[in-house]
């Protein structure tokens, strides 16, 4: 193959935020018509590295060469007349417009140069949802009551509604089903196959053997390998250059005799309905058990969640906690009874972001500190930090603000508030979503320690293989129906995928 | 039974911003948004819709109350002029204020800023450029203020609560400083005479068709062209907004200035009106502004913003006022039925909004 | 009056009601509410140039304020300052007399200008208008004008309702009207002596009354835009009467072209005899064309009904 | 090279709802927040202090101007005591508001609260029961009112700015029906006593007193109570704060409860101050309060909030009014002022606070 000189250079970028040195001289390089990996674990500074590239951020040091000539990227602006287009991590949307207004935001088709030619932008963003396999998508819909799914597909129509040389994907199989990912790398087959490269940000290991050309690892703001071929490299290798360290990327053993099949539920859910959202659904949970919840985004999952934990009122049935039966539609209710919630949007739904790891971890648990509502604090302090050691949250310093912590220590911190306020049943909702490899091994020792230890554990996850390799028993889940239920040894991806598609409309 | 909010979801992959939830999170309701997002997306026509029909329900009731407390004065064509000269001013106001509320802002300063452009557009010195040298001045120092507030947000980095009232404090004090507290009198005729019956067009005053000329510009404006799309977008999220390209700074800067050239416009309005221009013109007209613009529709969070649905409220509480009036309610009455009616309006309004979701 | 300067005359009576030769310095305190009216800054114009006149008089005015408790705060701070005699016209008479006593108690002479303290141990003299009687004079004089018609209906634009003044302006007016038993108050609605709300208020009334006779009108300022919306309703079957005494509103008076015939006086030049007096009380003098030794405690101006046969006598006192 | 705004993005929930409580977005400021908070956690402490050093540098700067400008007036005890004096009753509102503003919220009618509180318990039934009723009175009406704003808000689902706003325009009528706009002397007098220096203890009056009380336990339930940091989780996340079993619309019902209480305390104190109950009283109070809160370093979206920072931000505008009063400034030149003195403060203060962030 002849060299051919890349498409795009970045050497030596550095870049620090307050406290914070996120990028400390990386290398990338990307050619043309390639697919171009980025590894790294939460906070290695790959989200940092494409804003750079995107011009949301400036660096503090370091060359940018686009198509052999050194730029200087001021601004989004700049970066997209140059046929770079970033799919960002964080759904870069305003839900109150409409998805062609979302789709053509900042550079609308118009008249006379500030009139909006709002029939243009609507066909205009019909044709790409088409090319992008989702013609069902009404371009006049407002983008706030899309599938999560279908927000990636808008910002995906929105890189491609710029004349592209380079488009950044950052973690966009996050929230897509396995059929949905396979239908984004078509797309970007597609795209390849046109000279454009692509620059692809996942935890996924499997994916970027699917999909990728070279792999750079980011570690620490550095880039620990550049350029390695993607087929090549030992998943091993490169998970070790991730985490600096040898991680087991397997599940933690099932308990041999668990004392699920023994002891009475501690959780029965009964004809639980929520109408529009799911048909009843009968449910049990024993302690020492965890129950996997499987099914396509848009399936109803997390709404059976949020009705048993009283967060969305049930239109029919019963939840039942001890023998003891809870008031619908009340949080505190269910939390009284020893139910907690990891949910599914941890930032949204879950964390106090302006407040420490202490305070977050205490919050469900504040009264049993508090003597005529006065806070023990110091009590507070130990109990929780106590409760973060045992899920060997780090940094082990509980007054770390919770917003600086990666993916994975914010969700053992979720994890550790019911534990300090020692639930029964813990409903977890996508625990593992954007969280790195390593963080990820982690978790799923810490979940199945939990259950060893007799919580009952119901878990919704969108990746199959951590269902089966996670769960005791598993429910699939089709349109709001459980159409089966196994244990988890009797199933296999296959024939889970196959249970939760099918009669399904195709896509 | 109240409903627990059906924990509306934010669809998006992790959330790994490190500036936080910022203020979304403040504004999550504890009790059950009235309008679900979910679901069926074309409804949003019907929504908005649902929403006006409803202010126009209001306003129907407050026709009925009107016609029937006082048949004679409130359904005649003098009484309609009336009401929709007294919606005039603080309608343009309103549809400055419409603009920053959707982008996420507030400005306290309008009432200020219409104080000052009508008094130093009444100067003696100032009138004797006549009826342009009036209308000009008014505008003009309307927009000057705004650039101010636009400055001191959208590169001062100020709050626009703070900044707004420190305007608000100093647009007063220099009205106040212009006029030595004295009531300037116009004595221009082409201005005096725009305010009264003669110049009436097919018998709607010149100032309504200003206001309405303004509420025709100001949708076409949010709703039609680029300036309109950004002024949502910084609203409803404003790094993404940046993250598509648009200059939001700049974006905000044009929208305080856009708020103050409306207050421009209303001052002219209200020297026409009053024929003379005073310090204490447009009191309070902030709170009024607002109230209308978030009855109508628009969200305070920003994201948000209906040009009709803010007329609708302005009209809702002229004519509130017009029916105490014509009933002859004394002050204390006045105000003590105000705030029901808000309230008794507002629940109202979303219960209509509730049923039409189910 | 030889030595009185000839410049910055104020409106109104230029005749200092004190001995006018210099004496002791004195510093005058005064406090006063936001002049942002007519009538309030006619005030502040007059106290000033009154103090302009004595040489030896310095005024310490502080900024006004429409809020008590800031009020209190200026009042004391002048008492801080150690003033020699305090002018005070308060926001509310009731709500200062505890400043007004701690000043007398610190042994600080207080004229008390208009709006008149709960307790007369809080001032030493009190000078100012008559609201009660302001609303009866104007009262008697649309009686008057109306006495032979029947079902005569009349209208009252009213002040801020807020302020006790207004009130009392009420009052007094309705008392009037209890000697016409052919004369109705029909409306009343309360502006807020500005100009905007005076037009606003006054086109409502317009509407809600089709036809009536007599207007009354508390205060000048709002009544120009009373006359605005008057104007624009094209409407003429009535008399206006209008308060304060503005010079806007003599001068419609005496051209005579309007429905304006007469407005009620509440003389803004009352601020220069509180300067005099306290100036005397500064230095222990008497006034001149009293027999007395002592200033009086209390002097209540009189609210004189001018219309176009009287009005070349008061023009020089109307103010902006 | 300015930083783009890394602006504050919304992740929450319930982004749709119409009538939500959600003002917080009118604040999300163009520029970087002036306090940043990323980065290393245990600064977090260091930086409040920074916050309140910078504003006590402001103060110092102040209590500078006035020092050489009337070095003699405002250099004394008694000026001191003025001061602290006037700073009590917008303090102890403040204190209150401080509350609401941290969870998310905003009372716009603290200042028709304390109307209501001063005339109702100043009424001559009232002040037969001697001191015990009229304080009584204050405190129970101030709750009473509170109660309704919090009802509307936690259960009706009102936004705040408007139940509010309504509750102002309400309250503000029914003080002036039972006052019918007179001032109400009062005449119990232990009550008049306690505003007399005759009463002061060590120098310091009363009112001082009760406004270091007030200060001292907002303090104490902010930073030290399972109240306050449920306050603190509703403003900063309150679906968060509900999902993790927060009773998010009981916690509202409290916190307007307790600005309602806080008004009652204040009516009560105004009362002492000018010995008469007033239905003008408190005129614009919402605006000081919220003002003083957010320059004190609150944030106006709700999540942080700080009562040393409030009263700072009260002490630093009366002593702004205090200066002017002892310059003599009128109201024209002192309002002008007062605009240019919030700017440049806030100004100086984010310097301040990105030159330490670094
Ligand atoms: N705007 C910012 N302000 C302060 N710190 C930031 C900011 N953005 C990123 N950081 C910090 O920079 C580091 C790199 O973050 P970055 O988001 O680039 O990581 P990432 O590799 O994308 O992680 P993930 O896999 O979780 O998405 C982290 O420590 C993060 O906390
Ligand atoms: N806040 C919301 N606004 C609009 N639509 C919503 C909202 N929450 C859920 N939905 C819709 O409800 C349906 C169910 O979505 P949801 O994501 O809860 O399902 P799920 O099975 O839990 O899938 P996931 O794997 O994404 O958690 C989707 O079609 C989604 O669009
Ligand atoms: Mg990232
Ligand atoms: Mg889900």
């Amino acid at each position: 193959m002849a060299p051919e000189p890349p498409l795009l250079t970045m050497s030596g970028i550095t870049k620090s935020f307050p406290g914070v040195r996120a990028l400390d001289g990386v290398d990338l390089e990307v050619q043309a018509g390639e697919v171009h990996c980025l590894l790294g674990q939460n906070g290695a500074g790959k989200s940092t590295l494409i804003k750079v590239l995107a011009g949301a951020h400036q660096p503090d040091g370091g060359e940018i060469t686009w198509r052999g000539e050194a730029v200087r990227l001021k601004s989004p602006i700049a970066a997209m007349r140059r046929g770079i287009a970033t799919i960002y991590q964080e759904l870069d949307l305003v839900e109150g417009l409409s998805v062609a207004e979302n789709v053509f935001l900042g550079h609308e088709p118009t008249s006379a140069g500030f009139i909006v030619r709002t029939g243009e932008g609507r066909s205009a963003a019909k044709a790409l949802l088409a090319r992008l396999g989702h013609p069902e998508i009404d371009p006049a819909r407002p983008v706030g009551s899309l599938s999560a799914a279908q927000q990636q597909i808008v910002s995906m129509a929105r890189a491609l509604s710029h004349d592209v040389r380079l488009i950044v994907m950052d973690e966009p199989s996050a929230a897509l089903d396995p059929d949905e990912v396979d239908n984004l790398f078509r797309i970007v087959d597609g795209l390849t196959a046109d000279g454009v490269a692509v620059v692809y940000i996942s935890h996924r290991l499997e994916e970027i053997r699917r999909i990728g050309d070279r792999v750079t690892v980011l570690k620490d703001g550095r880039a620990v390998a550049v350029g390695l071929p993607a087929a090549g490299t030992p998943t091993r290798d490169i998970v070790a250059m991730m985490t600096g360290r040898d991680v087991e990327y397997v599940f933690p053993p099932r308990p041999e005799e668990t004392a699920a099949t023994t002891a009475e539920p501690v959780l029965r859910v009964q004809g639980l309905s929520r109408e529009g959202e799911f048909a009843p659904v009968d449910l049990e949970l024993r302690p020492g058990e965890i129950v996997g919840l499987a099914g396509l985004v848009g399936s109803g999952r997390s709404e059976i969640l949020e009705t048993i934990y009283g967060a969305r009122r049930a239109t029919t049935g019963t939840v039942t906690v001890a023998g003891q039966q809870l008031r619908n539609g009340s949080v505190r209710a269910a939390v009284a009874a020893g139910i907690g919630l990891a949910p599914e949007e941890r930032k949204a739904q879950a964390l106090l972001m302006t407040e420490s790891v202490t305070r977050n971890v205490s919050v469900s648990s504040l009264s049993r500190f508090a003597r005529l509502g006065w806070i023990d604090r110091g009590g507070e302090r130990r109990s929780a930090r106590e409760a973060t050691r045992e899920l060997s949250l780090r940094p082990d310093n509980p007054d770390t603000l919770i917003r600086t912590l990666s993916g994975g220590n914010q969700q053992k911190a979720v994890l550790a508030r019911w534990l300090l306020r020692g639930c029964r049943v813990l409903l977890l909702d996508e625990p593992t979503r954007g969280v790195d490899v390593g963080a990820r091994a982690e978790l799923y020792a810490v979940i199945r320690r939990l259950a060893d230890d007799g919580l009952a554990v119901l878990l919704v996850s969108s990746e199959v293989p951590e269902v089966l390799g996670l769960a005791d028993r598993v429910l699939v889940l089709r349109e709001g129906q459980v159409v089966h239920t196994a244990p988890a040894q009797e199933l296999d991806e296959h024939r889970v995928l196959d249970l939760v598609m099918e009669g399904s409309p195709t896509p | 039974m109240t409903q627990p909010a059906p924990s509306a979801r934010h669809n998006g992959p992790d959330k790994e911003d490190p500036t936080g939830p910022g203020r979304a999170g403040a504004t999550a309701p504890a009790a059950p948004p009235p309008v679900k997002t979910g679901g069926a997306g074309p409804a949003l026509g019907l929504r908005l819709d649902v929403r006006v029909l409803s202010l126009l329900g209001v306003l129907a009731a407050l026709v009925l109350v009107g016609g029937i407390t006082e048949p004679d004065a409130f359904l005649d064509t003098g009484n309609l002029q009336l009401i929709l000269t007294q919606a005039s001013v603080i309608g343009v106001v309103t549809v400055g204020m419409t603009f920053v509320i959707t982008s996420g802002g507030i400005d306290l300063s309008v009432g200020a800023m219409v104080a000052l452009a009508s008094v130093w557009a009444t100067t003696l010195a100032t009138q004797e450029y006549g009826f342009a040298g009036i209308a000009f001045t008014a505008v003009i120092v309307g927009v000057a203020a705004g650039l101010v507030n636009g400055v001191l947000i959208a590169y001062g980095g100020m709050v626009p609560f703070i900044a707004t009232l420190a305007m608000l404090a100093s647009a007063r004090g220099l009205a106040l400083m212009i006029t030595d507290g004295k009531t300037q009198i116009v004595t221009v005729d082409s201005v005096l005479s725009l305010g009264l019956p003669d110049s009436y067009i097919l018998g709607v005053p010149p100032l309504v068709l200003m206001f309405a000329a303004v509420t025709v510009i100001g949708w076409l404006i949010l709703n039609r062209t680029t300036f309109g799309r950004r002024t949502v977008a910084v609203g409803g999220n404003a790094e993404a907004a940046r993250l598509a390209g648009i200059d939001v700074r700049r974006q905000r800067l044009y929208l305080y200035l856009l708020s103050g050239l409306c207050c421009g416009i209303a001052a002219f309005m209200l020297i026409v009106l009053s024929g003379s221009g005073q310090n204490t013109n447009g009191n309070l007209y902030e709170l009024d502004a607002i109230a209308a613009a978030i009855i109508g529709g628009t969200l305070l969070s920003g994201g948000r913003g209906t040009i009709v649905g803010s007329v609708l409220g302005v009209l809702i509480f002229t004519t509130i006022t017009n029916i105490f009036a014509l009933n002859n309610l004394q002050s204390d009455v006045q105000q003590i039925a105000k705030g029901a009616i808000i309230v008794a309006a507002v629940l109202v309004q979303r219960r209509t909004l509730r049923g039409a979701d189910t | 009056t030889s030595n009185e300067p000839k410049n910055a005359q104020p409106a109104g009576n230029s005749q200092p009601a004190a001995d006018d030769k210099p004496g002791k310095a004195v510093t005058i305190g005064f406090a006063g509410p936001q002049a942002d009216h007519g009538w309030l800054n006619a005030i502040n114009v007059n106290a000033k140039s009154r103090a302009e006149e004595y040489s030896e008089v310095s005024l310490e005015i502080t900024e006004g304020s429409n809020d008590t408790a800031a009020q209190i705060g200026q009042v004391k701070t002048l008492i801080n300052k150690k003033v020699d005699v305090l002018v005070i016209l308060p926001a509310d008479g009731k709500a200062l007399t505890q400043v007004g006593l701690e000043a007398m108690k610190a042994g600080i002479p207080v004229v008390n200008l208009d709006r008149i303290f709960a307790s007369p141990q809080a001032y030493r003299c009190w000078v100012g208008g008559d609201n009660y009687g302001m609303g009866l004079n104007a009262g008697h004089y649309i009686g008057e004008q109306l006495k032979d018609k029947a079902n005569a209906k009349v209208v009252e634009l009213a002040g801020i309702d807020n302020l006790e003044l207004t009130k009392q302006r009420s009052q007094g007016f309705s008392d009037a009207l209890k000697n016409y038993p052919n004369i109705k108050l029909v409306a009343r609605q309360a502006a807020e002596f500005t100009v905007e709300s005076g037009q606003a208020k006054m086109a409502q009334l317009l509407q809600a009354q089709k036809q009536f006779d007599a207007l009354w009108n508390h205060d000048d300022d709002q009544g120009v835009g009373a006359l605005r919306a008057i104007q624009q309703a094209g409407r003429d079957e009535f008399i206006m009467v209008g308060g304060a005494g503005a010079k806007s509103a003599m001068d419609a008076i005496k051209a005579d072209n309007g429905v304006l015939k007469a407005t009620v006086l509440y003389p803004p030049t009352m601020a220069a005899s509180a300067i005099d007096l306290a100036r005397a009380l500064g230095q222990n003098k008497g006034i001149n064309g009293l027999s007395e030794m002592e200033i009086p405690t209390s002097l209540t101006l009189y609210s004189a009904v001018v219309t176009k046969d009287n009005i070349d006598q008061y023009l020089p006192t109307g103010f902006n």
